[in-house]
């Protein structure tokens, strides 16, 4: 089912997009009722950048980067939206756009999604310290997910395993290759976590909070490293954080979530120097910042982020919002609409265009 | 609320606060409430509650008296109950038939044969055997038909006595050695249980190898050891002594089991902030251990326990069937059990297990409640 | 051996303090080694001061503040405190019977919003329980104070009989602030009262705190990893390693100009939330010394960039190299370390 | 490894020699023995003959000796497997035990085989196909299985067996082959008598370990290691089998010291039912007959097989799991 299409050229504007999420609904339908994690995201994920989303616990973060990977178990489900996939593979200079799948119509067990994860699609995970298995070796786990999607020899598949932890800077990686995940420092882990993700080359790599759990030295040097094998490889990163530093230093191109939905989303340069939406200037606003030397009042968010079950009409951050406008923030949802005179800067707010998109927070 | 001693920042905290009435809940009516939900184990709470009164009432639901012996109707089976009339038409009236013995002369045995065209009219609230409710002297009987006949549903066993009243009784012994059983196994459970885990050291080494000894016997054979050292029913050791050292024997094991488990939650208590927290505002040990820890394991060792009934049924079960738990004339199901040992006899007499119908009943009402509390305890299972 | 004179205004001198666990092994649980987590440190607490503690995790910040509250006893050591009536006293040799008056004075704030509430007990009952232990108040009256510390801490009176299940992180840590509170202490431990939560609820229990300290004349210590939280709350600041404090220094001076080679590259980690300043950490080699098993001399120089012979084999003290500026490194006089970059940002 | 093998071997020997002191008090525990009861039965008889015996047992087991002495008389003879004189059969414990506990390791064994397999495979599948009809029969199965007492289930299949399918049942073999040499056919003539004890013996403990590898299982599949493995791109057979079932089998092999006590406790009381050759009906009735040395030397034996057992499953789970420090 595979399309070659050599295209020498750089890839034309719909093909510079690795991942285009449009209008991504995800809810969980637990006992307790229905928790609406995603609420029509839509994302564009450009080729060779790093995408940061940043929100707060709960906002639907990750949950959206494992229904990318379609990895949303029961009682969770994709209820509407696409995530477009543009399979492109760059050899040298030349690229080859294959097919577009619509990975939301996929099984979630089929072969075929399969094929996308870890070789098109691979993910790296907040906790270091359980996302090895602690039963096999390190190089075994490598080299099970390269003989996967390489038709490689086993001798071969561990040669490159080896070659791989070396690229992520672990000392005597063919010593590392045959330890357990315990024993090796949370660091270590999460280096040899990248390099799995890393063993197949994958178009995407999406990181869901992979420094949250390290120490602030061993985070630094983590990111670091992320960005160096960025600049490498040309990788495409989303990268998910709720750390405002981290997004300021990893960035390119950042999303601002809240609630299920992106309220923001511009260069990273914007969202620091010029937020636009209430959420994302309030959030600036409440985090202690190092280095400016001057010793203000921080300004907290008031209330507290509603918990994912409750039904809240219009546009979900009106209730935390100093600039509400009542009759209107709390009628409708607002809809993403572009600023004028910048680019790629988006918001959700009826502060910027009375654009919306249904009366309440439900589904149209 | 005064909003003026209340500078802006924190009033807005306060007005996001939940509104709802979960909070005035309790973790108790929050495990009620989601054990409600669960409708298996609400059943298995439901049969049990039944079964409990149906054994308390035994001798007004039973036509006979449990020891009455009738020795024309030795193995005589189950009397067949219709609803159909002497005129052939459906009623609300149960009947049953005339049984007449007839001797087999192959085997020369006496085989029961019923009559069908004799219809026997079953009475309700009739007098008969006199009974003991605790005690409550009484000889009325919710059903029964007109003397010198006899009612016999579930038939009668090798001296003739009716199998219906014999399980209904038995079931007294048999579900009452559970509870007693735990309530020892919770009261040497929670004490050494939480000494071990909250001082530690010595005690603590002591006490786990101990169990550790207790536990390298397989428990049946333990059991039926220690049982079989038990004086036979005399004047000085009446029938009740055996009983009570019968449950002392199942809870001399089982206790173990609650130790461990409530030793290692005491543990992780010790090191939860809420008892730094009680430390640092000086509480003493006494006061951590009773505000503190045993309400919190309070729903856990109820758990453990209603798991570990089933276990001292079947336990009491398996050694009144092998002879050495209750014995006669005390009636229990495993006792009244032992009397289809020899398959040749329950092959021949079927009805003789009945009482095990009993044991399923319960063991799996227990269990199943057992199960839905754990569910319900445990916050993180959905 | 404290770095500064016991003096007026002090509240609080620790010295020397060493918390060590024995490692056992073996069917007779011989002691076979120790794990030194706090191992040898002096600092004291001026009255009104919110001193921070960081460093990484292992590094024993956390062991020292359980110990200054006797949750640990200390191996090695002196912990005076300046407690109002009974003047100076070592908390390390008190007993728990002769401590119990003092640490009305000394509560803590736990890191764990979920854990440090008994979820058995109501509201009442949990901010009581100082009240109730002391023998303070009773009946109508200890229902009047509950009231009153519930709402110095920005919640609803009326959820006195609620649960702590009903509250989100962040108003669950209130409440632990409401109990720490009860009885009127001079000094809170804070053991990393704000990294459970969400960055937004942060700073509502930063301000909080805050607010706290000028009202009721309190004295913080306060734990925490993370640097700029850190660095906005306190004005002073030690950085550990390895249970030992390797600089001590007001904070802004720590930040700026730091004299140990463990504090540069922990301030050239901290992430800085500003796209235009992007700088390349400093690479530690190595992993975090075993405190069961520490190497020779200073504990940092395996992994120092700047270790010189002597660093492996003497073991630097704790000097005070410029006024209230203290270090534990040879080569302090020698470097220049840089320290955070000013950035901007927005606003 | 070999440190750790050797140090829980001491561990192991420790406990069992607290195993033979409670052993010793069971023997010493019951008012009217058959020790006791051969010996008054001696002294009313008189006569030389009589007195020598009596010396003689006197002698054996110490009775006039002080508690500890008559403890290491019979700890030592009982090391040296020398276990006593069973009153009742008149002949040597160990002799007796030994024609019979082969036997109860051949059904044990095989049930505790039958039964894992059984289980690991239905917990499997009842985990990953939770909230299913299938998985709430399981259940419902494994409710049952819990709740009856193997000696009823044996009855009741029997009953079934004779009545129904019309089979001779009960002991090992038919009446026809009892005395006759081996042969194919009575080969398989034993292996049709086999099924229903195999069944009941296991029925019990298979319900308890599929729950208990249900749970497991379920608790494993929450781990993160195992959305690793499914975002690597394995198939879900694969991410089950391999990286799944794997770390679930570790708190089983802990259980493993439990199953086993559960199977022996159940033979005991089962193959009376089903007049199996085995050592329980030995053991329940030399207890029903106060024939102590015997049946406390067979609840030794047990003894010794669980501390045994546990021993190998500590050692195995320290080879399944890396973490597991040897110290």
């Amino acid at each position: 089912m595979v399309q070659q299409q050599p295209v020498h050229a750089a890839p034309t504007s719909e093909a510079e997009l690795v991942l285009r999420i449009r209008d991504l609904h995800t809810y969980f339908y637990t006992v307790v009722g229905v928790a609406k994690a995603l609420n029509g995201v839509n994302l564009d994920i450009p080729y060779g950048k790093v995408l940061g989303i940043v929100g707060e616990s709960g906002c639907g973060k990750s949950v959206t980067a494992l229904s990318a990977m379609r990895l949303v178990l029961p009682p969770g489900r994709i209820v509407k939206g696409e995530i477009l996939l543009n399979r492109i593979r760059r050899e040298g200079d030349t690229y080859t756009v294959l097919d577009e799948v619509n990975i939301t119509d996929l099984d979630p067990r089929g072969h075929e999604i399969r094929s996308i994860r870890g070789r098109e699609i691979a993910m790296i995970f907040q906790e270091p310290m359980t996302s090895l298995n602690p039963s096999y070796t390190v190089g075994n786990q490598i080299v099970e997910a390269i003989l996967l999607h390489q038709d490689v020899s086993k001798e071969e598949a561990r040669d490159r395993a080896i070659n791989i932890l070396r690229r992520v800077e672990l000392p005597n990686a063919e010593a590392v290759v045959d330890r357990y995940p315990h024993e090796l420092s949370g660091g270590m882990r999460q280096r040899a976590m990248i390099a799995m993700a890393l063993s197949c080359t994958p178009s995407l790599l999406i990181a869901d909070e992979p420094t949250t759990a390290l120490d602030v030295t061993t985070e630094a040097e983590i990111l670091d490293l992320m960005r160096e094998l960025q600049a490498q490889m040309g990788m495409t990163i989303v990268f998910i954080t709720h750390n405002l530093g981290v997004v300021a230093q990893m960035c390119d191109q950042v999303a601002v979530m809240y609630l299920g939905r992106v309220v923001e989303s511009a260069p990273v340069d914007d969202i620091f120097y010029d937020p636009q939406h209430p959420y994302t200037q309030a959030l600036l606003r409440s985090i202690p910042r190092i280095g400016s030397r001057t010793k203000k009042r921080l300004e907290p968010i008031r209330g507290v982020v509603p918990d994912p079950y409750a039904d809240i009409r219009g546009c979900p951050f009106h209730d935390r919002c100093s600039a509400c406008m009542p009759g209107i923030c709390d009628v409708r949802v607002p809809a993403m609409s572009v600023l004028p005179g910048k680019v790629g800067h988006e918001v959700r707010c009826f502060l910027h265009s009375d654009a919306y998109e249904g009366d309440d927070g439900h589904v149209a | 609320m005064t909003e003026e001693t209340i500078t802006p920042v924190r009033a807005a905290v306060a007005a996001a606060e939940p509104t709802s009435d979960v909070g005035e809940l309790s973790q108790w009516q929050l495990i009620w409430l989601r054990f409600r939900r669960n409708k298996l184990a609400m059943g298995g709470m439901v049969i049990l509650a039944i079964m409990y009164l149906v054994v308390i009432f035994a001798g007004f639901l039973s036509p006979n008296a449990h020891d009455t012996q009738n020795l024309d109707y030795i193995y005589g089976p189950p009397d067949p109950i219709t609803f159909v009339g002497p005129d052939g038409k459906l009623g609300l009236r149960p009947y049953t038939f005339a049984t007449t013995t007839v001797l087999n002369q192959a085997t020369f045995k006496w085989d029961f044969e019923i009559d069908r065209n004799t219809r026997i009219p079953i009475q309700f609230f009739v007098r008969g055997d006199t009974y003991k409710i605790l005690w409550w002297q009484n000889d009325l009987h919710l059903m029964g038909i007109a003397p010198p006949d006899r009612l016999y549903v579930w038939g009668a066993d090798s001296l003739g006595r009716d199998m219906f009243a014999r399980t209904l009784v038995g079931g007294q012994v048999s579900m009452t050695v559970g509870l007693v059983g735990i309530a020892l196994t919770i009261f040497l459970g929670s004490v050494l249980g939480t000494m071990s885990g909250f001082y530690g050291g010595a005690i603590d080494d002591a006490m786990q190898r101990v169990i550790e000894v207790i536990q390298s016997f397989p428990t049946i054979p333990l059991w039926a050891a220690l049982a079989a050292a038990l004086p036979n029913v005399s004047e000085n050791f009446t029938m009740l002594h055996r009983y009570f050292l019968i449950t002392v024997i199942l809870s001399l094991v089982n206790w173990t089991g609650l130790a461990r488990q409530l030793r290692a939650k005491v543990m992780s208590y010790r090191q939860a902030d809420f008892t730094s927290a009680a430390l640092v505002a000086g509480a003493s040990n006494a006061r951590i251990i009773f505000v503190h820890m045993l309400p919190n394991a309070a729903s856990h060792i109820i758990v453990v326990a209603a798991l570990a009934i089933p276990g001292m049924i079947l336990g009491e079960t398996s050694l009144s069937f092998l002879g050495l738990g209750i014995q006669p004339p005390m009636v229990s199901w495993g006792a009244l059990l032992r009397d289809s040992q020899q398959v040749s006899t329950v092959v021949q007499h079927p009805w003789l297990i009945l009482p095990g119908i009993g044991v399923v009943i319960t063991v799996l009402g227990f269990s199943v409640l057992g199960d839905g509390l754990r569910d319900a305890v445990d916050p993180y299972s959905i | 051996m404290s770095p500064e004179q016991p003096q007026d205004g002090l509240l609080l001198e620790v010295a020397d303090l060493k918390t060590h666990f024995p490692i056992r092994k073996g069917l007779f649980r011989k002691v076979v080694g120790h794990v030194r987590a706090v191992d040898g440190v002096s600092f004291t607490l001026r009255k009104g001061d919110t001193l921070g503690l960081v460093g990484e995790s292992g590094c024993g910040k956390t062991t020292t503040g359980r110990t200054i509250v006797r949750l640990l006893d200390p191996t090695a050591g002196t912990m005076r405190f300046n407690d109002p009536t009974a003047g100076w006293v070592d908390l390390g040799s008190m007993t728990r019977k002769e401590l119990a008056p003092i640490r009305q004075n000394i509560q803590m704030i736990f890191q764990d919003p979920f854990s440090s509430l008994n979820p058995r007990l109501t509201v009442k009952s949990i901010v009581a329980e100082p009240l109730i232990v002391n023998h303070v108040a009773r009946g109508e009256e200890l229902n009047d104070i509950v009231a009153g510390l519930l709402k110095v801490v920005g919640m609803r009176p009326e959820y006195m009989s609620r649960y702590p299940h009903a509250f989100s992180g962040g108003q669950r840590q209130r409440l632990g602030i409401a109990r720490a509170l009860a009885l009127n202490p001079k000094l809170i431990i804070c053991d990393e009262p704000v990294s459970a939560l969400d960055v937004s609820i942060q700073a509502q229990v930063l301000n909080l705190l805050e607010d706290l300290q000028s009202d009721f004349d309190l004295t913080y210590l306060f734990i925490a990893h993370d640097l700029s939280v850190v660095e906005h709350i306190t004005n002073r600041m030690a950085v550990m390693y390895v249970g030992k404090l390797v600089e001590l220094a007001a904070t802004e001076e720590l930040y700026y100009s730091p004299l140990h080679p463990y504090t540069e590259a922990l301030m050239a980690a901290v992430p800085i939330a500003d796209p235009r300043i992007r700088e390349r950490p400093i690479r530690l080699p190595g992993e975090v010394a075993n405190p069961a098993n520490p190497p020779s001399g200073c504990y940092f120089h395996p992994r120092c960039r700047y270790a010189k012979d002597v660093c492996a084999k003497e073991e630097p003290i704790l000097r005070e190299l410029a006024p209230g500026h203290w270090v534990s490194c040879h080569l302090a006089e020698q470097l220049t370390l840089r320290g955070v970059v000013s950035g901007s940002g927005q606003s | 490894m070999l440190n750790y093998i050797i140090r829980r071997a001491g561990y192991a020997l420790v406990t069992l020699l607290f195993v033979a002191i409670v052993g010793f008090l069971i023997i010493e525990l019951p008012p009217g023995s058959y020790l006791d009861f051969r010996l008054r039965e001696l002294r009313t008889l008189g006569g030389d003959y009589s007195v020598d015996m009596i010396k003689a047992l006197e002698q054996r087991y110490g009775v006039n000796d002080p508690v500890h002495v008559k403890f290491w008389k019979w700890f030592s003879n009982f090391v040296q497997g020398d276990f006593g004189w069973s009153f009742q059969y008149e002949r040597d414990v160990g002799e007796l035990l030994s024609a019979r506990i082969g036997y109860t390791l051949m059904f044990t064994l095989t049930s505790l085989v039958v039964s894992w397999v059984i289980s690991i495979t239905v917990g499997v599948y009842s985990a990953t196909h939770r909230y299913t009809l299938p998985d709430y029969a399981i259940t419902l199965f494994q409710f049952i299985g819990l709740s009856v007492p193997g000696f009823l289930l044996a009855l009741v299949l029997m009953i079934f067996a004779q009545r129904t399918l019309g089979m001779e049942v009960g002991g090992l073999f038919s009446s026809r082959f009892r005395d006759a040499a081996w042969s194919w056919a009575k080969f398989v003539d034993l292996l049709g008598h086999l099924w229903i004890p195999i069944i009941v013996i296991g029925a019990s403990g298979t319900a308890w370990l599929s729950r208990v590898m249900r749970g497991n299982l379920l608790d494993v599949l929450n781990m993160q290691y195992v959305q690793t493995a499914r975002s690597k791109g394995l198939p879900e057979r694969k991410v089950i089998w391999k990286h799944a079932v794997r770390n679930a089998l570790h708190p089983l092999v802990m259980v493993f010291g439990m199953s086993f006590p559960a199977i022996i406790s159940g033979e005991t009381v089962i193959s009376i039912v089903l007049n199996l050759p085995t050592a329980g009906p030995l053991f329940i009735n030399a207890l029903l007959q106060q024939d102590m040395y015997l049946a406390v030397t067979f609840l030794m034996f047990l003894a010794v097989l669980l501390v045994v057992g546990n021993l190998v499953a500590d050692i195995v789970l320290a080879w399944l799991d890396p973490r597991i420090q040897f110290e």
